[in-house]
């Protein structure tokens, strides 16, 4: 057996075992967990260094000529992917040791992140488009139970349901696309989907359709407009989770996807539409991200924000860029999570940076790897891994000729620092402003170590080309990019760090509160009304259709009929013989009147 | 006497035998019991036939010449798939089953004969013998929702009584006209392998072929609870005893998608004329009821319509069915199979729910999850196998569904009725998330509510997971791997 | 032997049992019953070794055949005879409370009641055997004025001679256009033999009826002579008020025994007419009746309370399908095959036999027991007597239709050749009035196991019924099934 | 022929004065009546037997057990209650409209007349088909061979040959009935 | 000598004059005699086709035989029919078909 099969099944075993017999020892699951998820960083790392193509097949089905398997692919593309979210995934399994130890539901907490692995592992390295679907679901919902880890408090199930029903929404243009690029390509492998896409060119409409509904799957689980609003709800679940999940690589997934159907993408006329996706939904989300005041939600809109530059550099088809700021955006922004995490941790479960502050002092080196992780994120440039990759996706804008699409990109490039500055600057600088802020302590060992860990790649892993080429990540040409992308992306990096200096600099609250912005564009509120006023009364009117029309109408109506012609022609038995010998008269006459007739 | 009859007539023996006085429960649990181990002895034997031979463990004994009627049985892979899920939840429904204080051998004969109604439907070859033994079921459902039911179960029952035996009636007549017209040299016969055999020699002539097929539509689909054919189920449902319940929409329900699969290759030009209608009806039970579904406010009534939605999957699996395209009706198979196990488990829990709270009105229940996690967890696997999710059966029928729907499809023709059926019916996945999702959270997840917090509700034992277990465990086993039945199913 | 002893015996031991009522002292009277169901049931065993060839009865002519449904009916008289002798002893302490003769010796009167259905029984023997107008008449009207004595029997009973009367003044009504038709046919052909008359109607060159108003006349006039026997509509009327009045166990004998050989008789009698010129609108004309027969019956027992009364609307309402079946004689020779209409007819009338005779040993039961002949008299026999209640439930899904039993074969059949036939609409309409058959006969089934009794204490059910009853499951439950035995009589 | 119709109308009269007449007993009287008619016509029509029989067992028996009954029960005639306006209208339409397709029918036998006995035939006929010894005793022989109608000789010859099965089935049905009565009627014994 | 028609027709008339009665009159004494109109005009029918239809030149006597049966039936079901309605009229004072209606519908 290859050892990718274990690397794939060991997190599945890890999470049937905790929940089947183990689920009582807490210590004993969390262990055998950390130790799967070790075990697939292992394997991940065994699997790196060799550039051969392996497909591995399970039979799953087969039905005629049809068979789907549950395969394995392993390339350059799975294989980098597979590095950074084992790599993630094994430091946030530790740092969950710590962050979660006193939690009741500790078995359940760690079963929840074996399986998400599982699942995770299973799309990197699906073969064919209904593994990958299988896995996408499975990720969904083991997205589910982790947010929904709280369960007892109202919030977290919200956000939960809510995310897996938008997920599902998603999933649904997914699975569509899936079956328009099967019935056009007549196969749902990688490679067999490649091998008919010349044939499937001639209908270039139908292939940009399927190619949108495929990207529908992506927007569900990479959040992009219109479906992002589950993201900064689901951070209400463990901030682990919110750094592995809904920063690093779940929602990273759709960027995946699209590069793994980049020739799909790049035969399809609809991939620039993807593109402007992707870019509205990086400035709307850094302009949300402006006005938040909950830490984890600042982070989540950045993911956004960052998402949609990742697909609106697999939209522009530079797929090789969007996977590079894949790679380095799981990094800082798992730091940067499991930063504010660490933060949360201190203070008592606060997360309004407006009630921080300060805390710089007493958290030094969790305020060290947050600035790392913040610097990254901004894009200071050439020192930090977010820099190469931002620039690698501007630059791929500009090259394309595609302006608008650049100045997009550029202006939320602008915004990023101005938000992340506002962060650090409210959060770790001043003084405390709750009680709570005022006796946090620096976090345990178990916590800082990842921390410490993260910070590494998100300055220093640009720099090592040799690293990037054995992990097979792609990797930008420095003396490619063009000056002009250079310019704009240092300018907007100073402007808008200086500007949230200039604003925030010893604030003890918002200066300024844009209504709009703050309430994210009224997203929340336009989709409750809809799901409460369309499908709900959609809902309710079903219901009185289905009872009074379909049950009350034309079922009873029916029954009533039979029952009333019963009662009325019962009548005729009137009990008096007189009256029979006339019916019975009647009926003499009327049989020989019809058969004369007849 | 082949291993088939003993399958069949041991629930029948049962139920004779606690007639006349054995012991009801220990019984019936172990002709259940015992015929569980027959139908995993049927599989294990099946395995090495040979598809092509006919279908496996066949016997006939003729009971009337002319209408040529034998009862025959025989197992090709879809009785197989049918014949386990008909044992499999037989066997939960009877363990599940809380003995009520009275009337206690009508009780379980009434199980038993479901079961050997649903039994004899599947695995006989004789067309007269699958109708009859459907009915048989009917007589057991009147009396166990009449008797032990609840909520309103009298008109419940009253009216799943009536609309059936009317519904079967058409079908009746649907099936007749298709004996007849396919009579040869004289002699009606009702062996649906001499049937196919005849339908493929020498086709029926398009006309009748659509009568019969609007017949058997009517029919078959007022049995399965087709839109708009389907006011029945929910009632029903919902006022009906949890064994029984599991057996009727978990068993008894796939009898009319399994009869419209056996028969509808032999009626393909009728087939396509009612396509259009199909689909349509087929839409309106997984969206028009799928929204009826989101309204519900009790537990009970909205699994009883969530089991109708489901069945415009299956519906449209059969859709698909085309002579060459035979991915809808695996799909179809895979997914009674699965739909069966996952709505038999969501009942059996709701059934214990209700059982220790007295109530399963949504809006009363919450937070039970803290007090009965394994209960809380099992049934969250019920509810995530039900909407779908990869990994248990209802994925593996439902993926194959869809993909059916686009199998007859040209690449760049424009999307045909079918494959659009097909893409809403998928948007119905999404409702049907809504809707678990929505009953999972009122009533597991989030605060305990006071009423709740006082009821005396303990978490299952290890008896009491047994037959739930049982059924997770199917559903899982084929979700995960569904190779292992699906490579029965030929068509 | 030859066939027509058996004639003979029946009648002997019918004067031997009135010579021992009246002149040996004190007879005891179940004795007498008892001697009248065991000489019977010799006379049915004798049945199957008599002497089949025509020729045995040749010197008869054609006042008695002996063909396959003469004998077959005979054997449907003498099974009834007994089942009612049965029934009737059940039924003796009802009959006593309104005879009211003397106290010394209460019995007084009883001996006839169970002397009379003896000569009934030859009456209707030799009524399976007339194809003569003239042995039809007289044999029938044999039957008639006994049942005018049995049915008024109680003659202390307002109800009973209410019925009687009715029955009475409708019975002779109905001979009277019986006889003028006979007349006509007879002075259109100069034959009362029907194989004659058949012949003079055939149509050829040397037809020798020239114009069908006259035949058409003497048609109409015959349908309703024997429409009223077979309670079809619009001769319906007197069923119901007669049924409910009646004495039970000869109401029992009117809706079985009487039917049946009008059933006969009407098959003989129609079928010089069905190869004449006027078949068309003979057969159109049996459909109108059949249909107005199926709904009418069907529909007003919906709303009945009294038992006998709704059976009473049941037993048109099958008149109904037989008559269907009768439609489809002429049409059903064609080249698709399957059952003869005789056969489809005669299984109809056997399986008929066995359940309403079922059903009315065990509302006579009751109505001895408790006293009731209403709905309300069955609540909660399912708890005071699960055998009888068993028994209620197996008579009544079997008149109701449903499958594996030999209602539901009986129904089949009709459907079979009405669909052959292609009679669409009146499918239809069957199919209707079956569903609302469904209704009232689980009505009842409703009282029995749904509703609680006001008196609980357990009804005892006496050896000799038990055993009837038991032998009437099986055999309804065996026939269901195996149709064969009865369906080669008529190969 | 003028005889048949003063037959048929006395027939048809009273026997309209059956159906008319409010007195039990005139309505029975009336019936004896319209029976003599007819047994008239019967024997004009040949059938002497018949006629004779209509007499005795109609008007005779049967009447008398009519009147026998009417002065048992000591009914009178019908109380005037409400006339039940539609009963009448109905039964009138009911016999108008069985007349009128009576009439329809009846055309079937237009032309028809009344056929000279052959009693010729029927001797030579009768003659081929008894024994030869017997031919000279047989009274029906001679007398049809002389021109005659033995009608009851025939008759009775078929009631006893041909018919002999009805018959008996005749009988059977007079001991029922005679039973039936009986049982009917037996009062309380004191 | 009148036709054959002629016959059928009085025949008819009686018989329809019969059923009149049956449907008109509320006794049911009398209406027991209007039954036994139709009967004898069904006889009359029977009486006037054995004439007209000849056998080997002779009245067909089968058909006699069977206008024979008809009486003696009809004399039976007068003697079963009265002994009835005597019962009724010793339980029920009352002859009139309105008064005997307890059943219905």
């Amino acid at each position: 057996m290859d050892p990718a099969w274990f690397l794939l099944l060991l997190p599945l075993l890890a999470a049937a075992v905790i929940i089947l017999f183990t689920r009582k020892w807490k210590t004993l699951s969390s262990a055998i967990s950390v130790g799967s998820a070790a075990a697939a960083f292992l394997i991940s790392l065994s699997l790196l260094g060799s550039d051969d193509e392996k497909i591995l097949h399970f039979r799953w089905m087969e039905i005629g000529d049809l068979r789907i398997d549950i395969g394995i692919l392993l390339d350059g593309l799975s294989r980098s992917m597979l590095f950074t979210v084992t790599t993630v995934g094994l430091l946030i399994h530790i740092y969950s040791l710590g962050y979660m130890k006193n939690d009741e539901g500790k078995s359940r907490y760690f079963a929840g992140l074996s399986l998400f692995m599982f699942s995770m592992t299973g799309i990197v390295l699906a073969e064919n488009f209904i593994m990958m679907f299988i896995f996408w679901e499975l990720v969904g919902a083991s997205s589910y139970i982790l947010i929904g880890h709280w369960f007892t408090r109202n919030p977290p199930v919200e956000a939960a349901k809510k995310a897996f029903i938008t997920n599902r929404i998603g999933d649904f243009g997914f699975l569509v696309g899936i079956l328009l690029i099967w019935s056009l390509t007549g196969s749902l492998a990688f490679s067999g989907i490649e091998e008919g896409l010349p044939a499937a060119a001639a209908y270039p409409s139908a292939l940009g359709v399927a190619v949108l509904c495929l990207f529908c799957g992506a927007v569900g689980k990479s959040a992009q407009l219109p479906l992002h609003v589950w993201l900064p709800d689901a951070m209400e679940g463990p901030t682990p989770v919110s750094a592995l999940i809904h920063a690093a690589t779940m929602v990273a997934a759709g960027v995946y996807m699209l590069a793994r159907i980049g020739f799909l993408l790049a035969a399809a006329p609809s991939a620039v539409l993807i593109a402007w996706i992707g870019a509205l939904t990086a400035l709307f989300a850094a302009v949300v991200a402006t006005q938040q005041d909950d830490i984890k939600r600042i982070l989540a809109y950045s993911t956004l924000s960052q998402l949609g530059y990742m697909i609106m550099a697999a939209g522009l088809l530079a797929t090789q860029a969007a996977m590079f700021h894949l790679f380095t955006h799981a990094f800082f922004k798992a730091l940067l999570f499991l930063g504010a995490g660490a933060v949360i941790h201190a203070c008592r479960h606060e997360q309004n940076i407006w009630k921080m502050g300060g805390l710089r002092k007493t958290m030094p080196l969790t305020f060290v790897t947050f600035a790392i992780g913040t610097a990254a994120l901004a894009a200071v440039p050439y020192v930090t891994s977010g820099f190469f990759s931002k620039e690698y996706i501007l630059d791929a804008a500009w090259s394309q000729e595609n302006r608008a699409l650049f100045w997009i990109a550029a202006l939320v490039a602008f915004l990023t620092p101005f938000y992340m500055t506002r962060l650090l600057l409210v959060a770790f600088f001043g003084r405390p402003r709750s009680r709570p802020v005022e006796q946090a302590r620096e976090v345990p060992l178990v916590m800082a170590l990842p921390l410490l860990l993260l910070a590494v790649p998100s300055i220093a892993i640009a720099w090592f080309s040799g690293l990037l080429d054995w992990i097979q990540i792609p990797r930008p040409e420095h003396h490619t990019t063009h000056p002009m992308v250079l310019t704009v992306s240092i300018l907007a990096l100073l402007g808008g760090a200086g500007l949230a200096f200039l604003f925030y600099r010893e604030r003890d609250s918002e200066p300024f509160r844009a209504g709009p912005i703050a309430d994210k564009f009224y997203f929340d509120e336009l989709y409750d009304g809809l799901v409460r006023h369309v499908q709900g009364g959609l809902a309710s009117l079903s219901a009185f259709l289905d009872r009074s029309v379909i049950d009350g109408i034309a079922v009873k109506g029916i029954g009533r009929i039979a029952a009333g012609t019963g009662y009325l022609l019962r009548l005729i038995q009137v009990g008096n013989i007189q009256a029979y010998a006339f019916l019975f008269g009647m009926g003499v006459v009327l049989t020989i009147f019809l058969l004369l007739a007849l | 006497m082949s291993i088939l009859d003993f399958i069949i007539f041991l629930p029948l023996a049962a139920a004779i035998a606690i007639g006349f006085g054995l012991p009801a429960r220990r019984t019936a649990l172990a002709a259940a019991g015992l015929n569980l181990l027959l139908g995993f002895i049927a599989l294990a034997r099946f395995g090495n036939h040979d598809p092509a031979s006919g279908p496996a463990f066949a016997a006939s004994r003729t009971v009337s010449q002319n209408p040529e009627i034998a009862w025959a049985v025989g197992l090709d892979g879809m009785s197989l798939v049918l014949l386990l899920l008909t044992v499999l939840v037989t066997f939960a429904a009877l363990w599940q089953a809380a003995t009520p204080k009275d009337n206690v051998r009508l009780f379980y004969i009434s199980l038993l004969l479901i079961s050997a109604g649903s039994l004899g439907a599947f695995l006989t070859t004789d067309l007269f013998f699958l109708y009859a033994f459907h009915e048989l079921a009917l007589i057991p459902t009147f009396l166990l929702i009449g008797i032990f039911g609840k909520g309103d179960r009298r008109a419940a029952a009253w009216k799943i009584t009536i609309y059936l035996a009317a519904g079967s009636l058409v079908l009746l007549a649907g099936l007749l006209l298709l004996v007849i017209s396919l009579g040869q040299g004289g002699v009606l016969t009702f062996d649906l392998a001499a049937l196919a055999q005849r339908a493929a020699a020498q086709p029926i002539g398009a006309s009748s072929q659509s009568l019969i097929y609007l017949l058997l539509l009517i029919g078959f689909g007022t049995l399965v609870s087709l839109f708009p054919l389907h006011s029945w189920a929910a009632p029903a449902y919902a006022s009906a005893p949890t064994p029984a319940v599991m057996l009727h929409a978990g068993v008894l329900k796939k009898f009319g998608l399994y009869g419209l699969l056996r028969l509808s290759p032999l009626l393909p030009a009728g087939a396509e004329r009612w396509l259009s209608l199909l689909l349509i009806l087929l839409l309106g039970n997984i969206l028009f009821v799928g929204l009826v579904t989101l309204s519900q406010k009790r537990l009970d009534s909205m699994l009883a319509h969530s089991s109708v939605m489901h069945m415009g999957y299956i519906f449209l699996g059969i859709a698909a069915f085309q002579p060459g395209h035979t991915l809808g009706a695996t799909g179809a198979v895979l997914l009674m199979f699965a739909h069966g196990l996952s709505i038999a488990l969501l009942f059996a829990l709701a059934g214990r729910l209700e059982d220790k709270l007295g109530t399963l009105d949504m809006t009363k229940l919450g937070g039970l999850g803290k007090i009965t996690p394994r209960f809380a967890f099992l049934f969250g696997l019920a509810a995530f196998a039900s909407i779908g999710l990869p990994g248990f059966a209802n994925f593996t029928g439902e993926i194959l569904v869809f993909l059916g729907g686009f199998q007859s499809h040209e690449p760049g023709a424009p999307l045909g009725g079918l494959q659009i059926a097909t893409i809403l019916a998928v948007w119905g996945v999404v409702i049907s998330a809504v809707y678990m999702l929505r009953a999972y959270r009122a009533i597991f997840l989030g605060e305990l509510t006071e009423s709740n917090a006082t009821a005396s509700l303990t978490d299952l034992t290890l008896s009491q997971k047994l037959p739930a277990g049982l059924l997770a465990a199917g559903l899982l086993a084929i979700g995960i791997y569904p190779w292992f039945l699906q490579r029965f199913l030929q068509f | 032997m030859p066939a027509h002893c058996l004639e003979a015996c029946v009648i002997v031991l019918g004067l031997i049992l009135l010579l021992l009522e009246a002149f040996l002292p004190k007879p005891r009277r179940r004795l007498i019953a008892l001697t009248a169901i065991a000489g019977l049931g010799a006379v049915l065993v004798a049945l199957f070794f008599v002497d089949r060839s025509p020729e045995s009865s040749a010197s008869l002519g054609a006042y008695y055949v002996v063909d396959p449904p003469a004998l077959f009916f005979k054997g449907l008289a003498l099974l009834a005879t007994m089942l009612v002798l049965v029934m009737s002893l059940d039924y003796a302490s009802v009959i006593r409370s309104y005879l009211q003769t003397d106290e010394a010796e209460p019995d007084a009167g009883l001996g006839e009641f169970f002397c009379l259905p003896l000569f009934t029984c030859a009456g209707l023997m030799w009524m399976a055997s007339a194809r003569d107008l003239v042995a039809i008449f007289v044999s029938l009207e044999l039957v008639t004025i006994s049942f005018y004595v049995l049915v008024a029997y109680m003659r202390r009973n307002i109800g009973s001679l209410e019925a009687g009367v009715k029955y009475l003044i409708l019975g002779a009504l109905s001979t009277g256009f019986f006889v003028y038709g006979v007349a006509w046919l007879y002075g259109l052909t100069g034959h009362t033999d029907l194989l004659r008359i058949a012949e003079a109607l055939r149509p050829s060159e040397t037809a020798t009826v020239a114009s069908s108003a006259g035949l058409v006349f003497a048609l109409g006039l015959l349908l309703s002579g024997l429409g009223f026997k077979i309670a079809a509509v619009p001769f319906q009327i007197w069923v119901p008020d007669v049924y409910q009045g009646a004495p039970t166990p000869v109401t029992a004998y009117l809706s079985v025994a009487s039917k049946a050989a009008g059933f006969i008789v009407t098959l003989r009698i129609l079928e010089p007419f069905l190869q004449s010129p006027v078949a068309r609108q003979a057969i159109l004309v049996l459909l109108v009746l059949s249909a107005a027969s199926i709904l009418f019956g069907n529909l007003c027992a919906i709303p009945q309370t009294n038992v006998k009364r709704l059976l009473a609307y049941s037993s048109i309402a099958h008149a109904g399908f037989l008559l269907l079946a009768v439609a489809s004689v002429r049409s059903n020779s064609g080249e698709s095959g399957g059952i003869t209409a005789g056969a489809a007819i005669s299984f109809y009338l056997a399986a008929y036999l066995l359940m309403t005779l079922l059903v009315f040993l065990v509302v006579t039961l009751v109505r001895s027991r408790t006293g009731g002949e209403d709905l309300s008299a069955f609540d909660g026999l399912g708890k005071r007597s699960p055998f009888l209640a068993f028994a209620l439930l197996v008579g009544m899904i079997s008149l109701a239709g449903v499958p594996l039993t030999a209602g539901f074969l009986g129904k089949f059949y009709v459907f079979l050749l009405a669909l052959e036939a292609r009679y669409y609409t009146l499918i239809a309409i069957a199919a209707l009035g079956a569903a609302a058959g469904f209704y009232y006969y689980f009505k009842i089934l409703r009282s029995v196991y749904w509703e609680r009794a006001t008196d609980e204490s357990p009804l005892s059910v006496p050896l000799l019924t038990r055993c009837a009853m038991t032998a009437l499951i099986a055999a309804i439950f065996i026939l269901g099934v195996y149709p064969q035995p009865v369906l080669s009589i008529f190969e | 022929m003028l005889l048949f119709y003063l037959f048929a109308l006395i027939a048809l009269l009273f026997g309209a004065g059956v159906v008319v007449n409010r007195n039990p007993v005139s309505s029975a009287l009336c019936l004896v009546m319209s029976f003599v008619g007819l047994a008239a016509l019967f024997i004009q029509l040949d059938a002497f037997l018949i006629g004779i029989v209509q007499i005795l067992v109609y008007a005779g028996a049967v009447m008398v057990l009519f009147l026998f009954i009417i002065m048992l029960l000591d009914l009178r005639s019908e109380t005037r209650r409400r006339i039940n306006l539609l009963a009448w209208i109905g039964g009138a339409g009911v016999t108008a409209a069985f007349v009128l397709l009576l009439f329809t029918a009846l055309k079937d036998f237009e032309g028809e007349h009344f056929p000279a006995l052959r009693p010729d035939i029927a001797a030579s006929l009768r003659a081929e088909n008894l024994p030869p010894d017997a031919s000279s005793t047989d009274s029906a022989l001679l007398a049809l061979s002389a021109g005659r109608l033995p009608d009851v000789h025939l008759t009775g010859e078929t009631l006893f040959t041909r018919s002999a099965l009805p018959l008996q089935i005749v009988g059977v049905l007079l001991l029922v009935a005679t039973v039936g009565v009986v049982v009917l009627s037996k009062r309380r014994l004191t | 000598m009148p036709a054959l028609n002629d016959y059928l027709l009085v025949s008819g008339l009686l018989f329809a004059i019969g059923l009149a009665g049956v449907i008109l009159r509320r006794n049911i004494i009398i209406i027991f005699m209007s039954l036994e109109l139709m009967l004898n005009g069904a006889n009359l029918s029977l009486v006037a086709f054995s004439r007209y239809r000849l056998v080997n030149g002779l009245p067909d006597y089968n058909a006699q035989a069977l206008v024979f049966f008809i009486i003696t039936v009809a004399a039976a079901e007068v003697a079963v029919g009265l002994a009835i309605i005597v019962a009724l009229y010793r339980a029920r004072k009352t002859t009139h078909v309105e008064d005997i209606n307890s059943m219905h519908y």
